[in-house]
């Protein structure tokens, strides 16, 4: 009974798919350990302070006399304090540096490695490969083996951008003019969620990610499928949506490998179906979602720079069709 | 009329006194608001125009706290709510703490705790009080008419720049920063030279204030902190409208080197707002335990060692940035050895209730919930400093919950605290103790209501700076108890302000000295008269009022026709030589104006800096050149020199 | 034991705020420099130069502490932590000189523990 | 207790009647407010010439795409800036001795000096061989010249207004002072521009 109430507390407050109390990758285990270890140690400084202020009123509150007499006792103890204090942060210092090493720098030869290229506000998510035919290009969802480090790189194709899914490990700016480098490892088969944690302009609150961890096999199918081109469309439906695409202003931002469409300020769409959610994590991937992003991105996603378009129902329909299929 | 009597007429002490009142009396009526030059008149502005803009700065909170009641809320759109966050931190940054925590409380005490009698360049004075005026006033209106700056309260570049940031809005941020930082230097000046060299006969190095020791360390670090970010600001604003390329990776720039000079700026930046709430805190903890502060020495160490290692953290805001981590750890380092200093004033602080015999009144209400909130804003902190931990909760939530619980409880609570106990000073009159019971208990209370779930909401993926969240992340119900918290704080600042304005004219009479106080603003009447001191005191020890001889002597000799003070040597306090201090003058005014001019004219046009030069320098020409009153004044005493000579 | 006039003159009042900031400044200097010296370390890898650099500023604090020990030694008897004449003065300054280097000592070495757990390159 | 409003002649005293109204240096207020000035002017230069290093170290070439700069207009404005430390030095000395005559001449030196700074500076700006806008380099050369030159105009100007003081307006011993800090911060103009030349006419050439 106590024990249930303290866990509903504990999970009402620290709890939850994006907490970072939740590891689920060596890196995060490591600091989540040195955050629990800083927790009890400063928890009990907090209460002996408090204790001591506490104490000094009970006290002297109803004190007659102002008391000098024992001020060099005092002065030991305050000297004793600060002599643990001193220590206590020493502690804490080198945690930070083992830790440090622990989190950021790994020897590993042959990492998978990711390419993340911020925009405004969506992820990038290229699939280094030595053969360029093999280079994977998707956007806002990363697909990892579970159990391997994976190496990512990370860039900024505007302002800075933060990538941090907290289940994983820390953060890592995506800065303009810079390239840096930092590691990711899932333990589990699981999504975990991400989110930029710097503030990059309007819809710095809707620039969500997923990180989807999935067994060795599983995760070679799904980057053998990412790597085919876009499906052609096998009725005519389909046909005439592929046609509103590319007739419309989609083109002009828009990947659909395959195709015409071969811009990049917009997300690649050439495996638009595979993905769980749509607009960088704001919405759920249904056929109405889409519709009503297409049709409204604007009231969705304010000042984000798809604009709101206008179709005919027929069009409409037919292009959700063809972006359906693109699995 | 009897030609024979030549001895002069003896004057007696009432004559004197009046004719003292006379010469330092602040001109009257409209006009005379202009001219006004006595620290006291410009401090208590200080004090008043930097409570506003804490109002002002509430009521932006108050509205972002509506917005994030629930999830994918529509109240404010993502453009207003990103003016409103800005603003909120700016206003609280730049127009709020430091012109109150450093300018109105400097300006207003330490010509007082110093025992002179009005502050070193009060013309200066004057100017950078209606400099901070007009930059706060210009960056207003532009939120107002929806020009407010929406890049953040540090701007950070690309998003700030001219690539990302079109329009005016971020060209009055960073112009407000040039009109809040002249002003925050020429007070950092004025505050040097007043504790060097205007301190009472006797007050020797060993025997400053607390406070007034916590304002000379907060005046440097403002002079060394405050060029690196009217620089930054500069250069953001020259990027943005004259093309250079300081900040555009594309021509050789680098979007970091933004961030090394805000920091370099924004870390001291925190102590600047931060110290001289250690100074109130030394300040009522002594008057209410009755007793001298326990670790004077380690206390005054201590500020000296915080000024020092305030400038070597700023990397520790640059964590997530990827700088390479053995370069990253020395910041680190330096992050766990600036809690030293502070973790020691607070055992010297407990070490004096524990020795002393408590007046448990408001003012030390205060202090008690200072300990709370800024030993825990302080634990955060550690926690912060240690690499690991921060990258992962940079950024959200907890940063923002350690933050207010460092500036609310390192600021605010002492600043209130210290609002209590020299309200009866500044007005002669004692604030109202219920009231200012409902309001201590309400702010707590809705203080940590509203700040404490944030430690939970970042630990649970909350970024900052977001205009919304989704339902899913499990943040609604810590959010809504955040909105609620703030809710209880702003009833209690009502309260505050109704306490306030009853108490001006109703509340108790004060008398010279209420708290039985040891510095030297209660050594003379509340509210002070316009020239202090009726004679200048000397003193005696490090409490003057208390370690005062039984006849402690005064100074005597000043002249009570012209406004005349006593210089003293910068660290034993012998008397050195005498000044005379300005009379009232529109030109600081004015030269104000000129200055706004320029800086404003500056924003739309880079002629505008060119053309804005010549009001400036006729304005300043015209307040140097000697004339009227003061220059007739410096003539006669010179003469007297001479004649002495 | 030394005149109170000798507190009033540059040279004395020059060695008690060397006492005082000279520590500061080795620690401002240790922690800029080993930030710079970091990719040179890393390049060529002389890792020593981050380590001697550091024992050089070391030396610093330590020289302070004792110019402030002598001038603490010498300040008349007379001198306390609170009076109000040069002597006492000096005696306050030469208390904090010593408190100061020690504690700034103390930051150096907190500066130089990561260096021993890190590596340049990193 | 230090209260006693009323009975101010009943306490013992501490009489300052014959302490003087003027003092030079280190005791005078007006030093402690310029020494403030050049302290908070020196940060800002150090923080521009650190901008200058770190804008270094992000570009292999340096300076990246341009010429180095012209040297002779610098060279020469570096030569006069010394030079004019002498009468600049003279002007200081007479202004403690309140030696109305020197100081008159004196600041007419001081005067033309600065004008001839000023013009030469105007050279110096396309000696850089590159504009503010070309690149992140040209944009801290700029910079770096640019605040220089507002002080030498700040001390120019304030050089010329109190020539003006000491031919036309009242002349005063406090003015003397004003005189003597003015000289000094001609000396913080003239020692700034030392690391400054060097950082923009030679660090090019060394590294």
């Amino acid at each position: 009974m106590k024990h249930s109430a303290f866990s509903n507390l504990g999970s009402f407050l620290l709890g939850g798919n994006h907490s970072v109390t939740s590891p689920a990758s060596p890196q995060a285990h490591q600091i989540n350990g040195i955050w629990w270890l800083m927790f009890w140690v400063c928890g009990a400084a907090f209460v002996l302070t408090m204790l001591s202020m506490a104490g000094a009123i009970w006290r002297r509150r109803k004190a007659i006399e102002v008391d000098h007499a024992r001020d060099s006792r005092r002065a030991a103890f305050v000297a004793l304090a600060s002599g643990i204090v001193v220590v206590v942060l020493f502690v804490f210092l080198v945690a930070s540096a083992v830790g440090m090493k622990k989190t950021e720098y790994i020897e590993t030869r042959n990492a998978l490695t990711i390419q993340i290229i911020g925009h405004q506000w969506w992820w990038e998510i290229i699939y280094n490969d030595p053969v360029p035919s093999q280079i994977v290009t998707t956007a806002n969802e990363i697909h990892v083996p579970v159990g391997k480090p994976v190496l990512i790189l990370t860039s900024s194709r505007d302002v800075i951008h933060s990538f941090w899914a907290p289940n994983l490990n820390g953060k890592r700016d995506l800065i303009p003019g810079y390239q840096t480098a930092f590691w990711i490892q899932a333990d589990h088969p699981g999504v975990y969620r991400g989110q930029c944690a710097e503030f990059c302009g309007h819809q710095h609150a809707h620039m969500g990610f997923e990180v989807i961890a999935d067994p060795a096999g599983k995760y070679e199918q799904w980057k053998a499928a990412q790597i085919l081109p876009a499906k052609e469309p096998e009725d005519d439906v389909k046909r005439h949506g592929r046609e509103v695409f590319l007739s419309h202003p989609c083109v002009m931002c828009h990947t659909i490998r395959g195709t015409d469409a071969g811009s990049r300020v917009g997300p690649d769409l050439t495996h638009l179906a595979s993905r769980g959610t749509i607009a960088a994590g704001t919405l759920k991937n249904t056929t109405g979602n889409l519709a009503g992003w297409i049709m409204n991105s604007q009231s969705i996603k304010p000042g984000n720079h798809m604009p709101s378009m206008s179709l005919q129902p027929d069009d409409l329909q037919a292009l959700l069709a063809y972006l359906g299929s693109l699995q | 009329m009897n030609p024979v009597d030549t001895k002069p007429i003896e004057r007696s002490a009432t004559d004197e006194l009046l004719q003292l009142a006379e010469t330092w009396r602040e001109p009257p009526g409209f006009w005379g608001w202009f001219r006004c030059v006595h620290h006291q008149t410009i401090g208590k502005r200080y004090i008043v125009t930097a409570f506003i803009f804490f109002l002002l700065g509430g009521i932006l909170a108050a509205l972002m706290r509506m917005q994030l009641i629930r999830p994918e809320n529509r109240f404010l759109g993502p453009d207003l709510y990103n003016q409103i966050f800005t603003m909120h931190g700016t206003t609280m940054m730049f127009l709020f703490a430091v012109p109150m925590m450093f300018e109105a409380l400097a300006v207003y005490l330490v010509p007082l705790m110093v025992g002179t009698r009005n502050i070193a360049f009060p013309r200066l004075n004057a100017y950078s009080y209606y400099l901070y005026l007009f930059g706060a006033i210009m960056v207003w209106v532009a939120l107002l008419t929806n020009t407010g700056p929406d890049a953040g309260w540090f701007s950070y570049v690309p998003l700030s720049g001219p690539g990302f940031a079109p329009g005016k809005r971020v060209d009055f941020w960073a112009q407000m920063i040039t009109f809040t930082e002249v002003s925050a230097l020429a007070v950092a000046v004025e505050i040097v030279v007043t504790v060097f060299k205007l301190r009472a006969p006797g007050m020797s190095l060993n025997r400053l204030p607390m406070m007034v020791w916590a304002e000379t360390i907060v005046s440097f670090l403002v002079i060394f902190a405050m060029p690196a970010i009217m620089l930054s600001s500069s250069m953001l604003i020259l990027d943005r409208l004259v093309s250079t390329h300081f900040f555009n990776p594309a021509e050789g720039g680098d979007a970091l080197l933004y961030q090394h000079l805000f920091w370099f700026f924004g870390h001291p930046e925190v102590y600047i707002i931060f110290i001289p709430g250690l100074g109130i805190v030394s300040t009522i903890v002594a008057t209410f335990s009755r007793r001298h502060i326990f670790g004077y020495m380690v206390l005054v160490l201590s500020l000296i060692a915080t000024g020092f290692l305030g400038f070597g953290v700023w990397v520790h805001h640059m964590f997530a940035t990827g700088i390479a981590g053995m370069g990253r750890s020395f910041f680190s380092a330096a992050s766990m050895m600036i809690s030293i200093p502070t973790t020691v004033q607070i055992f010297c602080w407990l070490a004096t209730l524990w020795g002393g015999k408590l007046n448990i009144k408001l003012p030390l209400l205060w202090i008690f919930g200072f300990f709370f909130v800024l030993v825990m804003g302080g634990l955060t902190g550690v926690m912060l400093g240690v690499i690991p931990v921060d990258i992962q909760v940079h950024d959200t939530y907890f940063v923002v919950a350690h933050f207010h619980y460092v500036l609310i409880g390192g600021a605010v609570f002492p600043l209130f605290g210290g609002f209590y106990y020299w309200f009866p000073k500044i007005t002669g009159r004692m604030l109202n103790h219920t009231l200012g019971n409902w309001h201590f208990w309400l702010f707590s209370i809705g203080f940590n209501m509203t700040f404490f779930p944030m430690h939970s909401l970042g630990l649970k993926g909350m970024p900052r700076r977001i205009y919304t969240y989704q339902p899913e992340m499990g943040w609604t119900t810590l959010n809504r108890i955040a909105t609620f918290g703030a809710g209880l704080m702003f009833i209690a600042v009502l309260l505050f302000l109704i306490n306030v304005f009853w108490s001006r004219r109703r509340g108790v009479v004060a008398g010279e000295n209420p708290w039985g106080a040891g510095t030297l603003e209660w050594a003379t009447s509340s509210p002070p008269p316009p020239y202090n001191f009726v004679e200048l005191p000397t003193v005696n020890g490090r409490e003057a009022v208390w370690d005062a001889a039984p006849n402690q002597p005064v100074v005597r000799g000043l002249r009570t026709d012209m406004r005349e003070v006593l210089a003293t040597n910068v660290l034993d306090a012998d008397p050195d030589h005498k000044e005379l201090m300005p009379e009232p003058t529109i030109w600081p005014f004015l030269a104000a104006l000129a200055t706004t001019f320029l800086f404003i004219a500056s924003i739309f046009t880079p002629w505008g800096l060119v053309w804005g030069l010549f009001p400036v320098a006729v304005t300043m020409t015209g307040w140097f050149w000697p004339k009227g009153k003061d220059k007739v004044n410096q003539e006669i005493v010179e003469a007297e020199d001479a004649a002495r000579a | 034991m030394t005149d109170v006039q000798t507190f009033r003159n540059g040279r004395t009042i020059a060695h008690l705020w060397t006492g005082i900031l000279a520590g500061p400044l080795a620690w401002a200097l240790d922690e800029g420099m080993s930030y710079v010296l970091v990719p040179h370390a890393c390049s060529t890898g002389h890792y020593y130069v981050l380590h001697v650099m550091t024992a050089l500023c070391l030396l610093i604090p330590a020289a302070a502490f004792l110019l402030a020990w002598r001038m603490y030694v010498i300040t008349p008897p007379s001198s306390t932590e609170d009076g109000g004449d040069a002597g006492s003065r000096s005696h306050f300054m030469a208390i904090i000189g010593m408190a100061s280097s020690a504690l700034f000592f103390l930051a150096i070495i907190a500066e130089a523990i990561p260096r021993f757990i890190l590596n340049p390159c990193d | 207790m230090l209260q006693g409003l009323e009975r101010p002649s009943e306490r013992p005293s501490l009489d300052i009647s014959d302490l003087k109204h003027t003092a030079f240096g280190i005791r005078s207020l007006v030093w402690w407010g310029t020494f403030g000035l050049i302290v908070i002017e020196g940060t800002m230069f150090a923080i521009v010439v650190a901008s200058y290093f770190y804008l270094r170290t992000r570009t292999t070439e340096w300076p990246p795409g341009v010429a180095n700069p012209t040297l002779w207009p610098g060279t020469v404005n570096l030569l006069i800036f010394l030079a004019s430390a002498v009468p600049n030095q003279w002007l200081k000395r007479s202004a403690e001795q309140l030696n109305l005559g020197a100081v008159r001449i004196g600041l007419l030196i001081v005067s033309l000096v600065a004008v001839l700074n000023l013009a030469i500076r105007i050279f110096e700006f396309p000696a850089l061989q590159c504009k503010w806008d070309t690149n992140a380099y040209g944009s801290v050369v700029w910079t770096l010249l640019g605040l220089h030159t507002i002080h030498l105009l700040t001390d120019a100007y304030d050089t010329w207004v109190l020539t003006a003081l000491m031919f036309f307006g009242p002349i005063q011993r406090k003015r003397f002072v004003d005189v003597s800090e003015n000289a000094d911060y001609w000396w913080f103009v003239v020692l700034t521009w030392i690391p400054i030349y060097l950082v923009i006419y030679w660090v090019p050439r060394w590294l």
